[in-house]
């Protein structure tokens, strides 16, 4: 199968998408650049450009306009280059978008509306350009939320979100534009609510979210070569939930890391910690573990900024202290960032 | 810019039909409203409702110069607008019962609202949604290159609120086919427009300086609020870009709840001050012109009224008389 | 002691403040109606007609507003008269108010804002009236996030949060406002972070927040009488959260239940299963179980809001269960609301 | 209305200092911008960078006209209002690189911030933020009765956020001590106004709909700026009331980053355009000025720009030479 990256494979999903629907349409500050969305809108922009357009700064107002359109037939995919702005949107998400076909008893029809957020990380991004607010959002019924963590789900997940029925949300983290792939180059939506087995394993289960995959796949790899086998779960989407799939893996290996790319206070990891002390709680061997950012707002100086993200060699640790065995010092195994700014 | 639309004369005998037409909305909203805030009081409708009385005009005077292929969105204070746009007092006092058959399935309740079969897209409790939603509908129209108006139904409030001028803004820049009615009754809840907007200031000079096309229209006046209503549909289909009405009109009962204000002891606003804008009522002004006009006579307009009246109460016991939602239905309809 | 309401209690707490400390103004939509927010804002009103005063429909700038009064010194104390309309304030809230002090390294002082919401529920209040979002609140560091239960803690924590240096978001039930209690008329601030233990027990824990700690009162009283003994824990704040207490109760029972005001899904029900799972597993004799809204919006039709909200009986119920005991029907110790409309 | 303020004639002896002070500062926030992107681009600052080349004019003459208790805001721009207001070179270059002696220790970088001892309270990176909190201090400054004024610098761009008019109404309604001041660059990122902002409105007129009262200036003419900043800070001292300071100006470098656009290739401007605004260049123009009044002469003012940018270049310096913070104090000033 053909190799893509992550900001290609959901730029294809566009360009897909619009080419099947022509109800769909793109917009949010700068989708209709050359450097469209670091790549993932500027093939659907040259491709439609009466299709895809720039918006001013509203969002709170704009998340209420898509709701409009998607309730006359139209279906509006909106981008926040980062997901830090979207807090401006949440009154039309959460009192409007999610509560539609709800609210109204199904007489309102649906409101199709899809939501990309970019998440930062590093490079001094700081405090107010770094936040996914997956589980805040995920925490209210009637959202979709998704995490692409590949390539391949990045395209699946759209596609799916570019045709169903109901407000979808993508997280897509910014350092995972340039991760490759495979990637069907057909249109398979990837359904919601259904898990990825990253790698299968027997030892221990990581539930990872986003750029976490990768460094889950990182830290296996590693324990691996010392005779720890680790079971990898992506869940996807964070609402729904794929409990079976994450029962099922703790069911197997009786051990259970949670690896979010936000923090632990009612958060991911505390989601899914939660889940299996109720509903698998007779297979935990161990204690559950959640991993997440530092408690405190993201740190711009570069020292802090290490101190701030949990990496690769933080789960392979995780997982030598779950097993009972010596931590170490792994940083060998983390990625250095090759992202040169401004941004 | 067309030509200001003629002030419709209610001498001229051609115009005698719509006299009349929109006097019987007048009553039916009127009515309705009236007969749901006495049942209301029994404590069988367990939804905050915040009633209408007072302020049909704008409602019907509007519906009545759009299409039903146009949609409207509307705020908390809904009914007015539900019902003039097409929706029937049956639906509506069955989602305030929280029946099965109310027109939310009796989710959604007094401020959750909808008929699509009548362009009655949705009511929203959430100052400001009503407008975004418009506008974006008008977007859709706009993309779909449909012949079609989105109009919101909101009260003075919104415009101290972000949203009120980003979509104002929006729907100036990309020349939208929305209709904005503001009903300005001088109040929300309890707090009069000078301690809450800058002084001086009034909100249709406010949205014309985005270079949207403002209307005022004497709210009490249906007649009035349709000639405006006119003039903008026709200024919209033709221009296609936005129209701000703005209306001056008056709530009669308590913010929210069936009661008058002085029944439960409320000062923020005078019994003369109530008075003085029920003397305006806009029923009685329809009622006067149609007299005067001689469209109808008195005997007539009173049967029409007890007619509808009967038509009202015979909706609110069918509604009362329907089952209540299946709570195995509880997760019904989620996306 | 004295017997206190809750909103009175509120109101004693705002008055004390307030005559200790003439830079506290409280200001939101209603707050010097002679109905002051349910009666729990009239009493400042009348003695201080300056400092307490109406607020235009402007939730989105307002918090930023705060932010800067706070800046120069003033304490802002702003009510939502319903938590749902705190959606249009996250940005500055999240962005801006939480961030403050870290983000710029401590260098630009303080932003002690206080801010009320009321949480509606019953009587058809809907979708867009009931909600409390103090776990994706809770998510974010830097805020402190309480759910006061009780009279006591309605007035101790208030007096916290006026006296603080940071933000302080309180969700306030509405259906708690009329509930009595003892209250010291001194000013005695309860600190953030001190769960109270409710009532001491040995077979099961259950945590509860806010309206369900009452609840969960109901249940254990029923339940003590069939020889169950109950420990009920009222964690006071979400953030900051008092693992200790949490833990130490189930280190004594062995089982744990949550009961919440909101949903489940990163919910704060999903928060304490997590912790427990993670920091008392070895304790644990019994899965735990979460306890929350059911997983959709809030309706409005009776039967259905009966359905929605769990309540005295489904936390009785659920201890039999955790017990090993046959549930049964137990609707009889519900309380029947007495709260009539319009709202 | 006090009178409008005589513009700064500067032939007159008596100004002549005052236009070497303010020549000084642009010099001052120009040479320390210039140097801080060339010392960028070698990827030692990581914090993603907004320079506000060309734009200085507007932050000299308006913090020329506020006195040091008076307190500043500003969006993601924001080192020449950091600077203007009294900020140290030494101190932004050690936030941008990253140090503990960033004036926000490293925590919050170049978008982020703050030095209370000059009264530059905070930037915000997020749109509208440093507009509703300068509006609180001046909430702060009315409840305490204090005669301070609270100014907040923000783009264009904040006129399409709702936040711009809730602010706007809110300290027109509450009469609020409050300085805007709009550097009206033409663009957000890549985009120009016209796609943005309704065709023929501008942002000075929709301000002025609320009662704000509003002032334009040139904004790379510094005495210009200044003239119209003590304007409206006279008039915010007397009345008490918000003023709206509109400045025309342009961005040289690229949105973010140290680079022109066109050695990035990027078209969204032409080369054409950015040449016409430079040859606008406030600080020729402030050296035309001091010259035509003989003011000072070339070698002064060549000699006034060596010895800043000297001293510029050793404040880089010696921040460079600063320490990390250390990472055990992650978890300081959480609260
Ligand atoms: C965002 C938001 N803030 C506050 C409220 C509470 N609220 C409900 S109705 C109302 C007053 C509305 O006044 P107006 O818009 O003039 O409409 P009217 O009730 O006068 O018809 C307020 C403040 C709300 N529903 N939404
Ligand atoms: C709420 C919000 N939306 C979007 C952005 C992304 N953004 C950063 S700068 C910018 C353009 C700002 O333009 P303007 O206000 O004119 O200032 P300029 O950069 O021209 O100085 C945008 C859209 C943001 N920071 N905050
Ligand atoms: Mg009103
Ligand atoms: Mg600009």
């Amino acid at each position: 199968m053909r190799v893509l990256k992550y900001k290609e494979a959901i730029s294809e999903a566009t360009v897909q998408a619009m080419e099947a629907d022509e109800s769909i349409f793109v917009t949010g500050h700068a989708v209709d650049y050359p450097s469209g969305i670091f790549g993932s809108t500027s093939a659907a922009a040259e491709k439609f450009p009466d299709r895809v357009f720039d918006c001013p700064s509203m969002e709170n107002a704009f998340a209420g306009i898509a709701v409009g359109a998607a309730a006359m037939g139209q279906r509006p995919m909106f981008v926040y280059p980062r997901a830090d702005f979207m807090f401006l949107s949440f009154d039309n998400l959460l009192n409007l978008a999610c509560k539609w076909r709800y609210m109204y008893g199904g007489n309102a029809g649906h409101v199709p509306i899809v939501l990309r957020a970019v998440v930062g990380k590093g490079w001094g991004q700081g405090a107010t350009h770094s936040q996914s607010p997956h589980a805040p959002l995920a925490h209210f019924p009637g959202l979709t939320v998704a995490m692409p963590a590949a390539p391949a789900d990045a395209k699946g997940l759209l596609l799916s979100a570019l045709t169903s029925n109901h407000p979808v949300i993508l997280f897509e983290h910014r350092s995972l534009f340039d991760h490759e792939g495979e990637v069907d180059e057909a249109m398979e939506p990837i359904p919601f609510g259904k898990a990825r087995i990253v790698r299968e394993g027997h030892d221990v289960t990581i539930v990872a979210t986003s750029l976490m995959v990768s460094e889950a796949v990182t830290a296996a790899e590693e324990l691996a070569g010392r005779g720890i086998s680790v079971e990898i779960i992506d869940p996807r989407t964070i609402r729904p939930l794929d409990e079976a799939a994450i029962l099922n893996s703790v069911k197997k290996t009786g051990r259970l890391i949670v690896a979010d790319t936000s923090w632990e206070l009612c958060g991911f990891s505390s989601e899914v910690a939660g889940l299996v002390a109720e509903k698998a709680f007779k297979h935990l061997k161990a204690p559950v573990r959640r991993i997440a950012l530092a408690d405190c707002p993201a740190p711009v100086s570069m020292p802090l900024e290490e101190a701030f993200y949990p990496k690769a060699s933080t789960l392979a640790n995780a997982v030598l202290e779950l097993t009972g065995q010596n931590t170490e010092n792994m940083s060998h195994i983390d990625e250095v960032s090759l992202f040169k700014g401004p941004y | 810019m067309p030509p200001k639309t003629q002030p419709i004369d209610p001498l001229a005998s051609e115009n005698h039909e719509t006299l009349l037409r929109l006097h019987e909305e007048l009553l039916r909203v009127r009515h309705a409203e009236l007969a749901l805030a006495e049942r209301y009081k029994q404590q069988e409708m367990r939804t905050p409702t915040h009633f209408g009385v007072g302020q049909e005009a704008v409602a019907v005077g509007v519906c009545a110069a759009l299409e039903k292929t146009d949609v409207a969105y509307s705020h908390h204070r809904s009914h007015n607008h539900f019902l003039a746009k097409g929706g029937s007092v049956y639906r509506l006092a069955a989602e305030l019962f929280g029946r099965e058959t109310g027109c939310s399935r009796g989710r959604g309740g007094s401020v959750h609202l909808t008929d699509l079969s009548c362009g009655f897209v949705a009511s929203s409790a959430i100052l400001g949604e009503a407008m975004s939603a418009a506008t974006g509908s008008a977007l859709a129209f706009r993309l779909g290159n449909e012949k079609r108006i989105a109009t919101a139904f909101f009260g003075d409030a919104v415009a101290e609120e972000g949203a009120f001028y980003e979509c104002l803004s929006y729907a100036a820049l990309k020349k939208l086919p929305v209709l904005y009615v503001c009903e300005n009754n001088g109040y929300a809840t309890e707090s009069p427009l000078s301690i809450r907007q800058p002084a001086g200031a009034d909100i249709s000079g406010r949205v014309a300086s985005f270079g949207v096309r403002t209307i005022k229209a004497e709210g009490n006046d249906v007649l009035a609020v349709l000639t405006a209503a006119r003039e903008a549909v026709a200024y919209l289909r033709t221009e296609g870009t936005p129209v701000f009405l703005e209306c001056a009109t008056y709530r009669w009962l308590e913010h929210v709840g069936p009661f008058y204000d002085h029944e439960l002891g409320r000062t923020y606003r005078t019994e003369q001050e109530v008075a003085g804008w029920q003397d305006k009522c806009p029923v009685i002004k329809s009622r006067a012109a149609i007299l005067e006009a001689g469209a109808a006579d008195e005997a007539t307009l009173d049967k029409m009224q007890t007619d509808i009246q009967a038509v009202i109460q015979a909706d609110i016991e069918k509604a009362y008389g329907d089952p209540w939602p299946d709570p195995q239905q509880l997760f019904d309809n989620i996306y």
